[in-house]
């Protein structure tokens, strides 16, 4: 039974290191940005500070039920999504419930939180959060093409689905995917610009002219709830991607306390660089709309990723 | 430098076509006084037959003293470059002037401004009354009559502190020690 | 742990802390004073190293920043994004002419001194307040919030009858929803 | 006189009872169609083994009736969502003219259904076919003449479908002797060995029913246009038909796909994956533009169709269990949602998104019942969609090589969220209309049989095994053999397991924590509002200003994805049909109604006989 205990505390384990590496991650992001405009910047613990203020308003508005559950369904997604995700492959403090297909489960799964953030944001009335959500939506039509494209590129080249799998194959090669199916890298990466949501991709919370999109009518501790899932969810993909292309973290035989460390210290600094890709592309970037961002994924991510999945069909 | 031909051009144009006066002010400005019935005609006469396109500008004047508004068209030709103002008086007790939104659609939002303002009626004059004021229920604001510094005394709460507001002009010049202008004294409010 | 005293005040420090260094502000741009606020977020002034960032609707902001002066048309809507604010909620009157009409004092169509109408927590004054003042005054409200004594949603909540008196003096057909509250 | 026969009887005697009740108390007409249903699932359900069948000579055309596990799958989907679907439609059809003459079609439409799901030779499957057809197309037109044209489309593509079937089920009896299927499918007439025809008149003449590309056009209006009770059968469990008969046909095809005629099969499998990845894309981009919620279901039930056919097409034991997965999945959630719209319409008297929204507070049950089935529409975790989905992927990667069929899939899947949203938004959520302040949540009659589907797929999501049992032993009969499957467990073509047990329990696990940590944490200081209450900067929006975003809702990915809104299949086919009118009447003119010409026909044609008798009449 102790075995159920363990998983249990790595569950929670898990979940409080992907809240706090999301929200720091996101501070640390506001502060390189205010240094690279030749500002001070708030401190990097920034996000902790507005989550505690925003869970400690006294008063709440909700429109409704689907308004009131809206955050709920997003960290519903984020641990659930996260008990799927590895995070250190093969350590017993970090255990995850992986299945062969997971790859598949977590497709779909990462969904079910926006979905029940647009149900949310609609039933508040807000014709702005209508448009964000929308547009949300076009915009994730546009980016999982590339996506899929390099996760099928992927399972076809290993012939499985699971993520442990891919993880435990690049160990035995040695070599990371991202370079066994470059092309694939590429439109995932592409892709990972539109998954966070940085500029040029931002259209869908614009706060000038939409009013913060879907979430204009959450405040309090409401809009904590969905900071603490978006961070969790940024966590998510940053270590998919790792797991995906840069060989996973952490030692599968190693369990020990150093091992381990040493481990979420590489996980680290994966993440953090592959972190700063989208936020560097943002940086330089203006705001796209919808549509050229669709084209914008439809085009050359789209085509890398055709190339990506005939490498894996004929080269490999 | 040059001597006006193409204003004086203008107005003879204009004075011969409707026998009213007028006067050139300067280069460029040509003004003339008409009769509140013969506006419309020479707003339209100037501007299909002499290209005045453009009304720049339509304004109101309270002449409290003769117990007139003088209303201003401002007209402006992009060909030659000047401008012409149509200056007409109404009687102030019941101001009413006919609507020229047929010949600019822009007169519209002046008319409306000056309804709300000045109480003056525009027949058929179409838009909801509340244009700039919102549930306004004095007499219209912009009337001399209207004592708008006693109106916000006792509307609004005034912090204390204002009592001994002054004169900007006289107080920098007391300090300074310049003996007031003349022009300074008429604008002063004591 | 409501009546432990200590447990209570540590809690409400945090509580304060966390609220004094975060402030989201609804920059309401009215008159002038509106082109100061980008001033003060550019890099020359930085007001996020505050934790003060832009908020884009009253539901997820705290701070209401009223700059310039106030036609009583606009007084409304004012009110009316106030009271969709969430507490606790602090509002800072930005320029003279919140404070006592300015040079719109004797305007048939300016409030003057915007304290009768909403809680006002802090007052900047000048005209214009260049972006220092803007960030001083901020600071003065984030010494408020510490200790405790920002707590004008309140206040505006228990003396609402006062207000609206105030309000309803000015806003002559009072077309306001109740559902505000 | 045996079950099968007592069943199809009951159903004809029924439809008849029906239509003269209806002379005297309309009122009951419903309750006795709904009775009449029920008592026949009921003896289906309990008295019929599986396996057997029954004999009979008709001259000397042998006939054969029987249930075998492949079809019993398809008998679960059409009693039970009928079943419903006629409880439901008691209330629906109340206060509509023509009682009689819709639940007599009903039955008969129903009766159709289960003879061709008992039929077991040629020529009854091929006679309840018809009934079934020509039952349906009266229902199509029951809504009177602005229905009338889309009824003619739904006929003629019927009447297509069944010649091809026909001229097959001839050239089966010419070359192989016999009318039974199964005789027919272990003589190999489904082989492409030689006759490929066969195989592909009986495919064309199925495709009709299951609405595949480019045979799909009378779909959507006849779907959106015949009465919604009727429709939730029609979308849910006829479409099946079409399945039930390809099924049989690719099965029995795929038998032999390692034989010389492989390269041909192969082919079919391409042929039929790309035209219904094809049909789920295009179906999937025109439903997210419809402003109807009825039209935009239509077309979503085309595009799920469409992901069933790849399932079939793939021809593996995975890719088959998928298709199946999803036509049994499909049938309860397309039958759930046409009754929640017809719900809506019964309520609200609309279904023009533009019209109305904000229906959540009124109706709370019908949207929890539309929520449900959205999300497994959608094929998101944890319902049974996602099953289904999960399949069809596994089977699309690891076991057939259609790797980029993959991608138009996903494509199609993704775009379905932005459809699926647009349904629940246009309907329920958005700003609560004053005109729709009088609508009440739907009569109970009406809502239980939608909650009970709702109840379905939530249980077959956590628990598909439930679903496995039957179609496991319908494979078999397929010839798939040896399909592992577990109560909550699915295994690969690598017999590698994915649990959805693990799923559910944690999906349900967090949700408890999460929902009991926000309710309980600070919610006195929450108070809930209307949709009025928005942020509008400042402005008080007036009572009946509306407010809601209803009006070129996806625009900008319309505009994105311009390309594929240019040409429509309608078109073409229009275009063909105005062609054949200007040929037939180019030939109507050699009839000019003067005897002169007809006589100068005749001695023309005699001439010409006198001229080529050496070559016509030689020997």
């Amino acid at each position: 039974m102790e075995d159920l205990g363990l998983k249990i505390f790595g569950a929670i384990l898990t979940t409080i290191m992907g809240f706090t590496v999301g929200m720091t991650y996101g501070g640390i992001v506001r502060k390189l940005t205010a240094r690279v405009q030749n500002r001070f910047g708030p401190p990097f613990y920034q996000n902790f500070l507005d989550l505690l203020k925003l869970q400690s308003k006294k008063t709440n508005v909700a429109h409704g039920f689907m308004g009131h559950m809206a955050p709920v369904w997003i960290i519903i997604a984020a641990v659930t999504v996260l008990m799927f995700i590895p995070i250190l492959n093969g350590n017993l403090w970090f255990p995850n419930m992986s299945f062969h297909g997971d790859l598949i489960f977590l497709l779909y799964m990462m969904v079910f939180g926006s979905l029940g953030m647009a149900l949310g944001a609609g039933q508040t009335g807000n014709p702005n959060s209508a448009i964000g959500v929308t547009r949300g939506l076009s915009q994730m039509v546009g980016y999982e093409i590339p996506f899929v494209l390099a996760l099928v590129a992927l399972m076809i080249q290993y012939e499985t689905t699971s993520i442990q799998e891919l993880t435990k194959i690049q160990h035995e090669t040695g070599v990371w995917n991202a370079f066994a199916n470059p092309f694939a890298f590429l439109a995932a990466l592409f892709a990972s610009l539109g998954m966070f949501r940085y500029s040029p991709f931002d259209i869908v919370g614009a706060p000038a002219e939409l009013a913060s999109g879907p979430v204009s009518e959450f405040g309090g501790k409401y809009l904590g709830t969905m900071m603490s899932g978006g961070a969790i969810f940024a966590f998510i993909k940053l270590t998919l991607y790792v797991h995906l292309f840069f060989g996973g973290a952490g030692n599968a035989d190693d369990s020990g306390i150093l091992a381990t460390l040493a481990g979420i210290g590489i996980l680290l600094v994966k993440t953090f660089l592959l972190y700063m890709i989208p936020v560097f592309y943002g940086w330089i970037n203006p705001r796209y709309r919808t549509e050229q961002a669709i084209r914008y994924f439809w085009g050359w991510p789209t085509a890398l990723g055709v190339i990506g999945v005939l490498w894996a069909v004929y080269i490999n | 430098m040059n001597d006006l031909i193409k204003e004086n051009k203008l107005l003879d144009a204009v004075v011969s076509a409707f026998k009213i006066e007028g006067k050139v002010i300067r280069d460029r400005r040509v003004e003339v006084l008409a009769d509140k019935n013969m506006v419309s005609s020479i707003l339209l006469f100037v501007k299909k037959q002499l290209g005045y396109i453009h009304l720049a500008h339509m304004t109101c004047v309270d002449w409290i003293d003769q117990g007139e508004f003088e209303l201003i068209y401002t007209v402006y030709s992009p060909v030659d470059k000047i401008t012409i103002f149509v200056k007409t008086r109404i009687d102030r007790e019941n101001p009413e002037m006919e609507n020229i939104d047929t010949i600019w659609d822009q007169a519209n939002t002046y008319e409306r401004e000056m309804r709300e303002m000045f109480g003056i009626e525009f027949p058929g004059l179409v838009g909801e009354f509340e244009f700039i004021l919102e549930d306004w229920d004095q007499i219209p604001p912009m009337r001399k009559e209207f004592d708008t510094h006693k109106y916000a005394a006792e509307t609004f709460y005034s912090r204390p502190g204002r009592e001994d507001a002054k004169d900007v002009r006289e107080e920098l010049n007391k300090r300074s020690g310049a003996k007031v202008p003349d022009f300074a004294k008429k604008y002063s409010r004591e | 742990m409501e009546n432990d005293k200590n447990s209570q005040k540590i809690v409400d420090y945090i509580r304060n802390f966390s609220r004094k260094h975060s402030l989201f502000v609804l920059a309401y741009g009215t008159g002038c004073g509106a082109i100061e606020i980008p001033a003060t977020m550019t890099s020359r002034y930085d007001a996020e190293r505050f934790g003060i960032r832009g908020a884009a609707t009253p539901r997820q902001a705290d701070v209401l920043l009223i700059t310039g002066y106030l036609s009583t048309k606009t007084l409304k809507r004012v009110i009316r994004v106030y009271e969709q604010m969430q507490e606790p909620k602090y509002v800072i009157g930005f320029g003279s002419c919140t404070i006592n009409g300015g040079m719109y004092y004797d305007s048939y169509n300016t409030i003057n001194g915007l304290d009768q109408y909403l809680p006002v927590d802090v007052y900047i004054n000048g005209c214009m307040p260049r972006p220092e003042a803007v960030i001083s005054g901020f600071v003065k409200l984030q010494e408020l919030i510490l200790a405790g004594k920002a707590n004008n949603g309140e206040k505006y909540r228990e003396n609402l009858e006062h207000y609206r008196t105030n309000q309803k003096k000015i806003i002559k057909n009072w077309k306001m929803p109740d559902y505000n509250w | 006189m045996n079950i099968f026969f007592t069943i199809i009887s009951l159903l004809f005697s029924g439809a008849l009872l029906v239509f003269l009740i209806n002379k005297v108390l309309p009122k009951i007409s419903g309750v006795v169609a709904f009775i009449t249903i029920a008592v026949v699932s009921a003896l289906f359900f309990t008295q019929v083994t599986v396996g057997e069948s029954y004999h009979y000579m008709v001259g000397e055309i042998q006939m054969q009736f029987g249930v075998t596990y492949y079809t019993y799958i398809f008998a679960i989907i059409v009693l039970g969502l009928s079943t419903l679907a006629s409880l439901y439609s008691i209330q629906y059809m109340q206060g509509k003219q023509r009682l009689g003459f819709f639940y007599s079609n009903y039955l008969l439409t129903v009766a159709g259904m289960i003879g061709i799901i008992f039929s077991q030779d040629f020529i009854s499957f091929f006679i309840f076919w018809e009934i079934m057809t020509w039952s349906s197309y009266l229902l199509v037109i029951y809504n009177g003449y602005n229905s009338s044209k889309i009824g003619m489309k739904y006929m003629i593509f019927s009447a297509i479908g069944a010649y091809a079937m026909l001229a097959a089920i001839v050239s089966i009896k010419a070359n192989y002797d016999t009318y039974i299927i199964t005789e027919a499918m272990q003589n190999g007439a489904f082989s492409f060995s030689d006759h490929i025809y066969i195989p592909i008149m009986l495919l064309i003449g199925f495709a009709v029913k299951a609405a595949l590309m480019p045979l799909h056009v009378w779909a959507p209006n006849a779907y959106s246009k015949s009465p919604m009770s009727f429709t939730a059968i029609f979308s849910g469990a006829m479409s099946k038909m079409g399945i039930l008969g390809m099924g049989l046909v690719l099965a029995s095809a795929y038998s032999y796909s390692n034989s010389e005629s492989g390269n041909a099969i192969l082919a079919l499998r391409y042929t039929l994956g790309w035209l219904g990845g094809i049909t789920a894309v295009m179906a999937t981009i025109y439903a997210l533009i419809q402003t109807d919620a009825k039209k935009l279901l239509a077309y979503s039930s085309v595009a799920q169709l469409g992901y069933i056919i790849v399932g079939l097409s793939t021809g593996t034991k995975l890719g088959v269990m998928a298709a199946l997965f999803l036509a049994i999945v499909h049938g309860v959630f397309k039958g759930a949602l046409f009754m929640v719209v017809g719900a809506v319409e019964k309520q609200a008297g609309t279904t023009d998104m533009t019209k109305i929204s904000g229906l959540i507070r009124k109706m709370p049950w019908t949207f929890f019942v539309a929520l449900v089935s959205i999300i497994a529409l959608a094929g998101v975790p944890p319902l049974g969609g996602f099953v289904g989905k999960w399949m069809l992927y596994e089977a699309l990667i690891t076991e057939s090589n259609n790797y980029f069929l993959v991608i138009v899939i996903f494509f199609s899947s993704t775009a379905a969220f932005l459809y699926s949203y647009r349904f629940l938004y246009g309907l329920f959520l958005g700003q609560e209309e004053t005109d729709t302040a009088h609508v009440k949540e739907a009569p109970i009659t009406m809502l239980i049989p939608m909650v009970i589907l709702a109840l379905i797929l939530i249980v077959t999501g956590a628990y598909p095994g439930i679903l496995f049992e039957p179609i496991a032993h319908g494979m078999h009969y397929l010839g798939f053999n040896d399909v592992n499957w577990d109560m909550s467990i699915l295994v690969n073509v690598w017999g590698e397991e994915s649990n959805m047990g693990y799923i559910n329990m944690t999906i349900g696990v967090v949700f408890v924590v999460i929902f009991t940590f926000l309710t309980l944490k600070g919610y006195k200081g929450t108070k809930e509002v209307g949709t009025k209450d928005i942020s509008t900067g400042g402005e008080v929006p007036a009572e009946n200003e509306n407010l809601s975003y209803q009006l070129d809702y996806f625009k900008p990915f319309e505009r994105a994805a311009a390309p594929l809104y240019k040409r429509s299949m309608n078109k073409i086919w229009s275009d063909l049909g105005n062609a054949m009118e200007a040929l037939f009447d180019f030939t109507r003119k050699i009839y000019t109604g003067n005897g002169q010409t007809y006589a100068i026909f005749v001695i023309i044609f005699l001439v010409i006989l006198l001229l080529l008798k050496d070559t016509l009449f030689a020997n």
